[in-house]
């Protein structure tokens, strides 16, 4: 029973309040890396270098008027937020944050094909919350939303199948594993995918370049104009769970996951002996939850990075990307690593 | 109560019934779609069911054709009714009453 | 609104209400577009929401009154607008203005234009996406208003020229401090260029954007960058220079394809350009009053007198008349660049997507308050 | 126990949905109720250890179909609805007689065929080299059933060209 039933629950609700205290945090740390993109302080006004804020915008957010326009569709009005954050949340029983069962919810033999698939329902909030409004400009967003969410999933999905092919398994852990065994991390092995993966991420979550759905200058905010206060903190939360999903897939399916880096210094210098010094053993001390979270930190850092730092497409020129470019090459690389596994291995 | 293949294959006709209905009454042809997706599923269920009844995976592997089937027959059926849409403004299936246009 | 009573006889067609609440139209202007799809087949260009009658405004105001008026036209280019209105009542005086008060104007002039393209420069970047250029060139414009606050003690409405001069001159250090600034300036532009120039995004978001024709253009009656865009010749500082434009060396940057990326080369040309103005005016500043000889009351004589300069935005033209008896202009008509722009904006718009409408405001840099007056 | 308790909790929501399905006036609404008949039948195959079928009716259906449902149902947008006037012509109590008519039939052969003792087992699945759900199903689609995995690969090429043909307003 304990194994069973308590140990699980009480993973998830760590996992669940874990997701959702760091997703405020993120906030906060997007803010300030912004601000310091741009030369400015980013919030000082709560607690010590505005730290605080980050538990200030959540209880703005609940404390604010949540107004639901007369005409809209009062109940998928509701439902649309909610559809959208829960996919996100769901993910995480299958990111794996480190080497032993006690870090992740559980391990399905289908863990990779699960998170496409549970992220792909979350295209159904977007939809909804701009067909609900009942108002032009959440509608249009929606309509470009899902078809920038499909087609950037389907290159992604192409994508991981190269993967898949390299690992040879669907296990969220079997993949690490098998980056275990071949002391390769995949990000070397499949500098390619990671790429588009990265690049197909960024889409499916809505960040610049791609935010278009929520693109504010065009779309007075896209697909949740209408929406406010908690409902409107609930895609708030949607969109920052979906960044942190994507950093932990990315993470664990090409950088390794919870294993420390070099993990095989000796086979890359087997002979020097000048370099034995470098035994990276101390490595080991670090606990695996720490990598994996520190590797984690990096890609979210590289988000917020890219959204400081480029323009906006264009929605024809990022369908054009998402399916003259993304699924090209992921098709090629499908054909390649296959090649290169049957043939060459 | 343990529940045999019996059940499932009750369930699955159930819903069965519940997709003819949809497409013999209903007049909106996307619900009329909706009922033949949920026809299929209802014989996926049967086929999954079945599959483990049986202990043999070929049920599954049908499920999977079927699913591509139904993916097929929801793109061009959906484009057929946009052509549809485009032309003759309405959804009524009584209303498509001619071949061509 | 003719668009509006139209019936949307296809149903691929959308009537999307642009402003004149949104972001990204600087201001109140109301774009109704008709999108097919998302590309806009029609658009209906609404004006007027903040139109405040300042040209009737000025009609019961005595002559050095309706300088702050002028300074609530383009509010973001209130020095213009200021010595638009000065130099044009001179004229209509045959007021002789002191050389040091006209080179100080000039200093004032360039740097209200680095100043005013800076906020295009950055709202410009924000409507396509990049953020930090926002942040960036706002950073440069403070420097700006910094020392217009130095000058007059006004940051936005400077109210800063008289009839005949000046009301002040410049305060001690204030040359010096000018030079510094263009030297921040300098070392910043490169800056803006690293995140935008070569952007890969940038590009595809700005070339082949908007194009318009040098004879487009001037069928269209626009002026100042966006006609210069369009590589014709028409600079107001060149054709008929005014200040002590005469005085001093630049180039008038010219595009080759009128697209939004040429109007944008253009503008950040204009910045050096503006800059390398302020240094030889700042060096070679006279000596002298700043006040020319104008009598206590204002009152020209009876006539009717044009007079254009090179705003920010383009000519800015006044066309004043006066009776000679009141102590009040007979007629005031301004012809803001802005206005004349925004003509513009329909033909760029047509045929592109939601996405570009956006750009393209952005690109003619229209400030509501110049086009509503 | 827990078995039954599942089944019957998943039987009422699928059959619950999909009356909801079939009798909501607003399309969209028809819509969300099919999405979550998907999910529910998703769980039904994890109850039946299909875990890779789950998955891929979650991808397939809910992520993919039914989305194209939406967009379609957003895209035409109706401003009148199919159903405000009745079709002299149309005879929906024949069709429901006789969906009732289906269904006593159906009825009938499951509880005959599975009242009956059961027959010899059927031949048990040859011995896959594999394990695992996924695996075993993938091995079976690439041996035993390559031939109709390439022959539906190609339906969902020409489905793809067809929607195209047909969607598109000038090629």
């Amino acid at each position: 029973m304990i194994d069973l039933v308590i140990i699980p629950l009480f993973k998830i609700a760590v996992v669940l309040n874990g997701v959702l205290v760091s997703v405020t945090f993120m906030v906060l740390l997007e803010r300030k890396v912004i601000a310091w993109a741009q030369s400015r302080l980013g919030p000082m006004r709560v607690g010590p270098w505005g730290v605080l804020q980050a538990i200030v915008d959540p209880i703005k957010l609940i404390l604010k008027e949540d107004i639901t326009p007369t005409k809209a569709d009062k109940w998928m009005f509701t439902l649309a937020p909610i559809l959208s954050l829960v996919p996100a949340l769901v993910v995480f029983s299958v990111v794996p944050f480190g080497g032993d069962a006690l870090f992740y919810i559980t391990d399905i033999n289908v863990g990779l094909l699960f998170i496409i698939s549970v992220t792909s329902i979350g295209v159904y909030g977007i939809i909804l919350a701009g067909w609900a409004s009942n108002s032009k400009y959440p509608l249009l967003a929606s309509l470009r939303a899902a078809a920038q969410l499909i087609s950037y999933e389907i290159a992604v999905t192409m994508t991981l199948v190269s993967v898949i092919l390299t690992a040879g398994t669907l296990s969220m852990v079997g993949i690490v594993e098998a980056q275990q065994e071949t002391g390769f991390w995949f990000g070397f092995v499949q500098p390619v995918a990671f790429v588009l993966v990265f690049i197909g991420g960024l889409a499916e979550t809505n960040r610049i370049p791609f935010d278009l759905p929520e693109a504010e200058q065009e779309l007075t905010g896209g697909f949740h104009t209408e929406y406010s206060g908690m409902r409107f903190a609930l895609f708030f939360l949607a969109e920052y769970a979906n960044m942190i999903v994507i950093a932990a897939v990315v993470t664990a399916l090409f950088w390794g996951g919870w294993l420390r880096p070099f993990p095989s210094v000796d086979a890359l210098f087997p002979s020097v002996g000048a370099l034995s010094f470098l035994n990276l053993a101390f490595l080991d001390l670090i606990p695996s939850w720490v990598w994996f979270f520190g590797k984690m930190f990096v890609f979210l850092y590289l988000f917020i990075w890219i959204r400081a730092t480029l323009p906006r497409y264009r929605y024809d020129q990022l369908m054009r990307i998402g399916w003259k470019v993304l699924i090209p090459i992921a098709l090629a690389n499908i054909v390649v690593t296959a090649v290169v596994k049957v043939w060459l291995l | 109560m343990e529940i045999t293949p019996a059940h499932y294959a009750l369930l699955s006709a159930a819903l069965f019934i519940i997709g003819v209905v949809g497409v013999l009454v209903r007049r909106n042809i996307i619900i009329i779609f909706m009922s033949i997706e949920l026809i299929l599923n209802a014989v996926n269920i049967n086929l999954v069911a079945n599959a483990r009844h049986l202990e043999n995976l070929v049920g599954q592997v049908f499920v999977v054709f079927v699913i591509a089937v139904a993916a097929a027959e929801a793109a061009v059926g959906l484009g057929i009714l946009l052509a549809f849409f485009r032309n003759k403004e309405t959804v009524n299936i009584d209303e498509m009453n001619v071949m061509r246009w | 609104m003719a668009i509006e009573a139209a019936p949307m006889f296809d149903t691929d067609e959308l009537v999307l209400n642009m402003g004149p609440q949104h972001p990204s139209t600087h201001g109140v202007l109301r774009v109704i577009l008709r999108l097919n799809g998302e590309r806009v087949v029609d658009a209906d260009v609404v004006i007027g929401y903040i139109h405040r009658g300042i040209e009737k405004l000025t009609e019961n105001r005595d002559w050095t009154q309706i300088i702050l008026l002028t300074d609530r036209m383009d509010y973001v280019s209130a020095a213009t607008s200021n010595l638009g209105y000065c130099e044009t009542v001179e004229k209509l005086m045959e007021v002789e203005v002191p050389r040091r008060a006209r080179y100080i104007r000039t200093i004032l002039a360039e740097l209200q234009r680095v100043a005013s393209h800076c906020l295009w420069l950055g709202t410009h970047a924000m409507d396509i996406g990049a953020m930090t250029v926002f942040m960036y060139a706002f950073r440069e414009r403070e420097l700006i208003l910094d020392l217009f606050e130095e000058y007059c003690g006004a940051r936005l409405t400077y109210n800063c020229m008289r009839i005949g001069g000046l009301p002040l001159d410049i305060p001690t250090g204030w040359g010096r401090k000018v030079r510094a600034f263009c030297d921040v300036m300098d070392s910043r532009i490169p800056e803006y260029e690293e995140l935008l120039t070569n952007n890969r995004i940038w590009l595809e978001r700005t070339r082949g954007i908007g194009v318009i024709s040098g004879e487009a253009a001037t069928a269209l009656g626009l002026c100042g960058p966006p006609l210069r865009g369009s590589g014709v010749y028409r600079d107001v500082r060149k054709d008929e220079p005014y200040a002590a434009y005469d005085e001093f060396e630049f180039d008038v940057p010219l595009g080759t394809n009128g697209d939004t990326y040429d109007r944008y080369l253009i503008r950040l040309e204009e910045f050096r350009q503006s800059l390398r103005i302020i240094r030889q005016a700042v060096d070679g500043m006279p000596d002298g009053p700043v006040m020319g000889k104008v009598p206590r009351l204002i009152k020209p004589k009876a006539g009717e007198t044009y007079h254009a300069i090179e705003s920010p935005k383009g000519e800015l033209g006044y066309f004043i008349v006066s009776d000679g008896r009141s102590t009040n202009p007979y007629r005031l008509r301004v012809r803001p660049p802005s206005f004349c722009n925004l003509q513009g904006l329909k033909p760029l718009i047509i045929g592109h997507l939601v996405a570009d409408v956006v750009a393209l405001i952005g690109t003619i840099d229209v400030v509501i308050g110049e086009v509503d007056r | 126990m827990v078995e039954t308790i599942v089944f019957y909790t998943l039987s009422a929501l699928i059959l619950g949905l999909g009356v909801a399905v079939i009798t909501t006036p607003n399309t969209v609404h028809s819509v969300l109720f099919l999405v979550m008949n998907f999910l529910c039948v998703a769980v039904i195959y994890v109850v039946l250890e299909a875990e890779f079928l789950a998955v891929i009716q979650v991808l397939v259906y809910a992520g993919g179909i039914v989305v194209l449902y939406l967009f379609v149902v957003m895209l035409v947008n109706l401003k009148r609805d199919p159903e405000a006037h009745q079709d002299p012509r149309r005879l929906s109590l024949v069709g429901l007689a006789l969906a009732g008519a289906v269904l006593l039939e159906l009825a009938g052969i499951v509880v005959y065929s599975y009242s009956r003792e059961p027959s010899a087992p059927v031949a048990a699945a040859a011995a896959s080299p594999v394990q695992g759900n996924v695996e075993q199903i993938g091995w079976l689609l690439y041996t035993d059933y390559l031939i109709p995995f390439e022959v539906a690969s190609v339906l969902l090429l020409v489905a793809m060209v067809g929607a195209i043909v047909l969607a598109k307003r000038e090629l």
